[in-house]
């Protein structure tokens, strides 16, 4: 089939009618007949827009800052954003055309798992190479994607026990939303708090417009847990912390989350209702090291002092970036196979988030885990963890003795 | 026992809140036949208004009871006079150029406010029942919703403009034969909908935050719990209010929230099928 | 239009439509032809309710309920089955089946227009809440996984009947989707013309007037309604191979976009409805790639506009000038201002369908 | 009243109440097959709304209604069209954006459909009702764009092309010309004997040309039943009618 699409699209005339021209939301920088056409799909509207936006700004100043520096292999890039307004049907339909149309070398795309499950197919039907940079449930296994975000394994792993330690208790109240992220997380982290010696008394879950949890505050108080842990996601769910805070719960009973300030909750809220909330993620802004001050430093001079708080997903869009284009001079061309191949030798980079590693394996990440507390707007780092392993889609993915693998696997937690 | 106390009064605060984003729509409904699908972006645009208002200094109660019903009031007198005014009859027309409005307003709101969920804390802290606590504010929203549906009994009732807006809902012809001017009263009918839906939206921005999207959650439900209830204004939307805000928050109790919302909806249906006019199309049909 | 004129008419627009469909996959870029695969789907969509709306007289508020479904059923059965062949027989039946249902319990229980709407917009918010609610373990059939909020992102293409190794290519997908919409639109035009269609349109001009006929319009509308859940199903199998299956396929927006569609294509009329489906699919893509437009206000805007200036639609609008160019006005009348007068002799037309539709459903609302 | 020995329509005490208010109050009625009977009464004296009743449009809240020896009583509209009863409402109820043979097509065809018939004679069939009701020029008109003398001999041509057995006007006369009402009185005439025919109407003259038994309404119950002439001379009928209106 591969050939047959590629000869018709060498047939295919060059003229574009005028139906169906749904073209990208361009920032075209510079464009030479050599440039290297790189592509990152991101909404830049729509509910997920939070999300987006860091992730875009972040993925468009490296693109600078490289070119700044001379290029790739003598060539400069091109960086085409496509917003997909998050509404998943414009996800394939970008996908299709960076790797189609613009016949890009790489594209860094997709925030919710939604989102990568539409462009994944699309982008291994047309051989176009795909890093994934956000935190996810892990069990992807593709060897033409690339996830750098940070999974369970490395976050859940290390959040629950701290939490039950320093809240000094056994007892788990888990709320998280109703996808296949809140539905797999919130089995780790049973796993991770049965480990600990702990129990979960309940778990609830959430669509994703939920906005009235009455109920589920009053079922809390009922089942007098020690720690709440919060899988929620997105802006509706916002609205939880407020009531939660507002019943005067929060003073009772202390919480860690999976997902908190990763959509800049910790900005939306306020000291009173998010102070005290644990996190654990592969990147904070607030994280402590020459790298990251200069990285901010540049950041903000770029997009002003207002500029979005950076998130782990934003960070490791940059990460996600620069292992592409440090893989691609190792590998000296931008053909895809190379650059696999290149990125399976352990490639690493350190930046801002600390030091990333490709798991030739998995093609996840080994990365630094941070864990912190949120505290008047901002995040205070507590601990931090140095180059924890991708343990979860170790288990169920081997690229290396399987590599034509192709599928999410859900990772079957063992509670 | 404590349990029980507090599942009654979170039955209570699901109805009050079902009534209060409910209500706006039914005045508009009830005396106009005109559903107003913008009855989201409405609510959207009272949290907005509380927000921007407290953050200019105003205060927060002043925000919530006076400058978002107002403004909304505005609003919608506005969107009477460019737009409803030339559907009258047309009740397919108005729903679907209401729903325009609604995508418009929701698009205003996301190009100006952006797509970011914003609120204001709650206000008053919390009271303990026994071993449960609960929000102080949950219970004076329960009162303040009370309150808004006698005072609305109160003027439709009690005052001349109530009487005149009575006269123009039984027979506009006859209204107009006797002078009243069924334009200015539509108007002012469609701007103190819009007012309650502003108020509504006001109120329930310290619970659940507000985001430019915000009132598709709503709008449903409130179309919903409106046609169920019928033609008359506060016995329909009560009623209605009750059955369906009282069976989603038991079965959230018992199961899930989604089973919850997927009980409403069935109820609404199961209803609909056996009162095809709505409940008060049946009972209390001398009711407002 | 004299009979021949009307058999050049067809020929010219069944000429027309197959250079489309067998012209375009030359013309166009891959992803611009997947692109117009995915508004050729939608199309057929909003065809399904153009029928049942525009000459059923039933405003269903959850078109989309039945296109979520066909979509759905798709995907499970072409996962568990491994072949799709009858995945799509059961995509167009199921749906059909569900509308059959739905219908059977709204017709017989005389639900009429606004609680008509009510009850399909509520049953497609139980759909949308449902599938949503549907990313654990526990809801798996067979070997299909339906996701919850991801969806069911592996949806296999469609293959070869019965020969599971051949899977289509996306410009095979296109010929299909095309010549579906082609078909389809052919097919209603000439179920209208048929005994059951002509009774259909006249429940719609006058349900009380059927009835004392004798006719059952109980049965008529549940007949057209269950071919529009079957229609829009068939939409959801081509979606599906198009994007993929997930529940925003259930959502209020989709709902309202297809409502959109028909109203600017134009209420009682079926070409037009298509035509604007594809055309401000078009230009919300368009506008989706402007900077700080946001596409629902133009959405918003065009829907008012519609309702206000154009209520009848944009076809019905086209065809009254198209026939006063051709015929123009007879001598006796004096000489015609053409663009002043264009509106006011559309309303001196014949009552068309468009206005009339919505007759029975302000009647009914009015005030007993 | 005299009983009828073998009436085709009947009703015994038929009650019609809306909340508090009695419009039927108890109504004994029958025609005999193959009769034309006129039923006059003032405006609010419950004629439509005993046609409503009789044809399934209202359920009665009590009493009977016998139609060819069946309790109809309730039954849906359909049920008792296809049993043999057609009515011409009083406003008229057509299809505006039909043509005029597309609405004697609707009526012939549910006719073949419940008797049982050839399919392929529909059309001739159609043909022959549009030259019996001397409507053949406005075959392809559509009805919306008809004056209303036009439209009332559209819906009656409609009514009778579904061949009932009782037929039901209500106000056919209203608001035609004079050449319209004799044509009417013509076409009302003809179909007596083969047809029943219950006619609603105020225009004496018309009553004059067309009725031998003449039923009065009035507030709900039957006043008086006799020849047309003595119902017409009637002082009781005559302060009924003037106490409201005119006698036209």
């Amino acid at each position: 089939m591969d050939t047959k699409l590629d000869r018709r699209r060498i047939l295919k005339a060059a003229a574009v009618g005028t139906a169906a021209a749904a073209g990208p939301w361009f920032i075209r920088d510079l464009h030479a007949a050599d440039d290297i056409k790189i592509a990152g799909i991101h909404d830049a509207s729509g509910g997920l827009d939070i999300y987006g936006r860091p992730m875009i700004d972040v993925l468009t100043l490296a693109v600078e800052e490289a070119n700044a520096a001379g290029g790739l292999l003598g060539r400069q890039l091109t960086l085409i954003n496509y917003d997909p307004q998050s509404n998943i049907q414009y996800y394939t339909q970008y996908a299709t055309e960076a790797a189609t149309k613009e016949k890009v070398a790489v594209v860094l795309a997709g925030i919710t798992s939604a989102s990568r499950e539409a462009i994944r197919p699309v982008l291994k039907r047309f051989n176009t190479l795909y890093f994934y940079n956000t935190q996810y449930e892990g069990g992807v296994c593709d060897r033409n994607c690339f996830c750098t975000g940070s999974t369970p394994a490395q976050t859940v792993e290390k959040l629950i026990p701290y939490a039950m330690k320093k809240f000094n208790g056994k007892k788990i109240y888990v709320l998280a939303a109703d996808y296949n992220y809140g539905q797999i997380t919130s089995k780790w982290v049973k796993k991770f708090t049965q480990e600990n010696g702990g129990t979960i008394v309940q778990t609830d879950f959430f669509p994703l417009d939920v906005t009235d949890f009455g109920p589920t505050i009053k079922k809390i108080q009922a089942a007098k847990p020690d720690i709440v842990v919060s899988v929620l996601v997105g802006g509706s769910h916002i609205s939880f912390y407020r009531q939660w805070a507002a019943t005067g719960m929060k003073k009772q009973i202390p919480m860690a989350s999976t997902t908190f300030g990763v959509g800049n909750e910790h900005v939306v809220t306020n000291p009173e209702e998010h102070n005290g909330i644990l996190a654990a993620y592969a990147y904070f802004q607030e994280v402590k090291s020459p790298a990251n001050a200069d990285y901010i430093k540049r950041y903000q001079k770029r997009f002003g002092e207002k500029a979005a708080p950076l998130t782990e997903l934003a960070m490791m869009t940059y990460h996600g970036f620069n292992l592409w284009a440090a893989a691609v001079k190792k590998a000296g061309t931008v053909d895809r196979m190379k650059v696999i191949e290149a990125l399976e030798g352990n490639m690493s980079f350190t930046g801002p988030g600390g030091k990333t590693t490709i798991d030739p394996a998995t093609h996840h990440a080994v990365l630094d885990v941070y864990l912190a507390e949120a505290q008047n707007r901002q995040f205070k780092v507590l601990e931090s963890f140095s180059q924890q392993k991708p343990a979860d889609t170790a288990a169920v993915c081997d690229l290396k003795k399987n590599p034509n693998e192709n599928q999410q696997y859900v990772i079957d937690v063992k509670v | 026992m404590d349990l029980v106390v507090i599942i009654i009064l979170q039955v209570i605060a699901a109805v009050a809140s079902l009534a209060l984003v409910s209500v706006g729509l039914a005045v508009i409904f009830g005396m106009m036949r005109v559903i107003n699908l913008a009855h989201g972006e409405f609510i959207m645009l009272g949290g907005y208004a509380v927000i921007y208002a407290t953050r200019w200094g105003v205060n927060l109660w002043v925000a919530m009871l006076l400058v978002a019903p107002l403004f909304v009031g505005v609003v919608g007198i506005v969107v009477e006079r460019t737009v409803i005014r030339f559907l009258y009859g047309r009740m397919i027309d108005t729903m679907l150029a209401t729903w325009g409005l609604s995508l418009l307003l929701i698009g205003a709101a996301t190009m100006i406010f952006g797509n970011t969920t914003t609120g204001v804390s709650a206000p008053l802290g919390s009271v303990t029942i026994g071993q449960y606590q609960t929000s102080l504010y949950e219970l004076v929203l329960v009162v303040i919703v009370v309150a808004v549906l006698g005072g609305l009994m109160a003027i439709l009732r009690l005052t001349k403009a109530g009487l005149i807006a009575r006269a123009t809902m039984q027979n506009p012809a006859m209204a107009a034969s006797l002078g009243i001017s069924t334009n200015t009263v539509y108007m002012v009918t469609f701007g103190a909908g819009a007012a309650l839906s502003g108020l509504a939206g006001a109120l329930i921005a310290p619970l659940s935050g507000v985001l430019p999207t915000m009132g598709v959650a709503y709008v449903a439900k409130a179309f919903i719990t409106v046609i169920s209830g019928g033609s008359a204004i506060i016995a329909g939307t009560l009623s209605a209010s009750m059955l369906l805000g009282s069976l989603n928050t038991l079965a959230t109790f018992v199961a899930t929230p989604v089973v919850g919302e997927i009980t409403l909806l069935f109820a609404a249906i199961v209803l609909l099928r056996i009162l095809p006019q709505g409940i008060t199309g049946r009972f209390f049909r001398r009711a407002l | 239009m004299t009979a021949p004129l009307k058999a050049v008419g067809w020929v010219a627009g069944l000429a027309l439509s197959v250079a489309a469909v067998f012209g375009l996959p030359h013309v166009l870029e891959l992803f611009t032809l997947i692109n117009a695969t995915i508004y050729v789907s939608m199309a057929i969509l909003t065809l399904s309710l153009a029928l049942i709306w525009g000459y059923g007289g039933i405003l269903c508020f959850g078109q989309a309920a039945f296109f979520g479904l066909g979509g759905y059923t798709y995907a499970i059965c072409a996962i568990n089955f491994g072949d799709s062949t009858w995945a799509i027989v059961l995509a167009m039946v199921l749906p059909a089946l569900v509308a059959a249902l739905v219908g059977y319990f709204i017709f017989w229980g005389r639900i009429g227009d606004v609680y008509l709407g009510v009850i399909t917009l509520t049953m497609t918010l139980i759909f949308l809440k449902f599938f949503n609610a549907t990313a654990g373990d526990a809801y798996k059939i067979g070997r299909a996984a339906l996701g919850g909020f991801n969806g069911i992102p592996s949806t296999p293409p469609l293959n070869l009947p019965w020969d599971v190794g051949t899977q289509l290519a996306p410009e095979d997908i296109w010929y299909i989707a095309a010549s579906l919409l082609v078909i389809l639109y052919a097919g209603s035009r000439w179920l209208l013309t048929t005994a059951f269609g002509r009774v259909v349109v006249s429940i719609r001009e006058n349900e009380k007037r059927s009835e004392l006929l004798g006719y059952d319009v109980r049965r008529y509308k549940l007949g057209i309604f269950t071919i529009g859940g079957a229609i829009a199903g068939m939409a959801g199998i081509l979606f599906a191979n198009c994007v993929f299956v997930s529940p925003t396929m259930f959502s209020l927006f989709y709902n309202a976009q297809v409502i959109i569609w028909v109203t600017v294509g134009g209420l009682g009329t079926l070409l037009g409805p298509i035509a604007g489906s594809i055309a401000l699919q078009m230009i919300v893509a368009k506008l989706g790639t402007l900077q700080g437009l946001d596409p629902n206000v133009v959405l918003g805007a065009i829907l008012i506009v519609f309702v206000l200036l154009v209520p009848k639609g944009l076809q019905p609008v086209l065809q009254d000038w198209w026939d006063r160019l051709r015929e123009p006005r007879q001598p006796a009348m004096p000489a015609p201002a053409p663009a002043s007068t264009l509106r006011s002799a559309g309303i001196e037309r014949p009552l068309t369908s468009a206005t009339t539709a919505h007759q029975p459903a302000a009647n009914a609302a009015s005030r007993p | 009243m005299t009983p009828i020995a073998d009436p085709i329509i009947e009703t015994r005490g038929l009650v019609m109440r809306f909340g508090g208010v009695e419009v039927l109050r108890g109504i004994d009625f029958g025609i005999a097959a193959g009769e034309l009977r006129c039923l006059v009464g003032p405006n609010g004296a419950g004629k439509s709304t005993f046609f409503k009743c009789l044809t399934g449009q209202l359920k009665p809240s009590a009493g009977e209604i016998r139609f060819k020896n069946a309790s109809i009583g309730g039954l849906p509209s359909m049920d008792i069209a296809r049993r043999g009863i057609g009515i011409k409402t009083q406003v008229p109820s057509l299809y505006d954006g039909l043509s005029a043979r597309e609405h004697v097509w609707l009526a012939v065809k549910r006719r073949v459909a419940t008797v049982g018939g050839l399919r392929k004679e529909v059309p001739s069939l159609v043909d022959q009702v549009m030259e019996d009701m001397q409507i053949t020029p406005l075959a392809n008109r559509l009805v919306g764009q008809l004056a209303h003398g036009q439209r009332q001999i559209v819906e009656l041509a409609m009514v009778t092309a579904a061949e009932p057995d009782l037929i039901l006007l209500d106000e056919p006369a209203a608001g035609m010309t004079h050449e319209e009402v004799e044509r009417l009185a013509e076409l009302v005439l003809r179909l007596r004997g083969t047809r029943s025919l219950i006619v609603v109407e105020h225009d004496m003259q018309f009553i004059r040309m067309i009725a031998r038994t003449v039923t009065v309404l009035h507030q709900g119950q039957v006043l008086m039943e006799d020849d047309a002439e003595t119902v017409l001379r009637d002082q009781r009928v005559r302060d009924v009618y003037l106490g409201k209106r005119e006698v036209a």
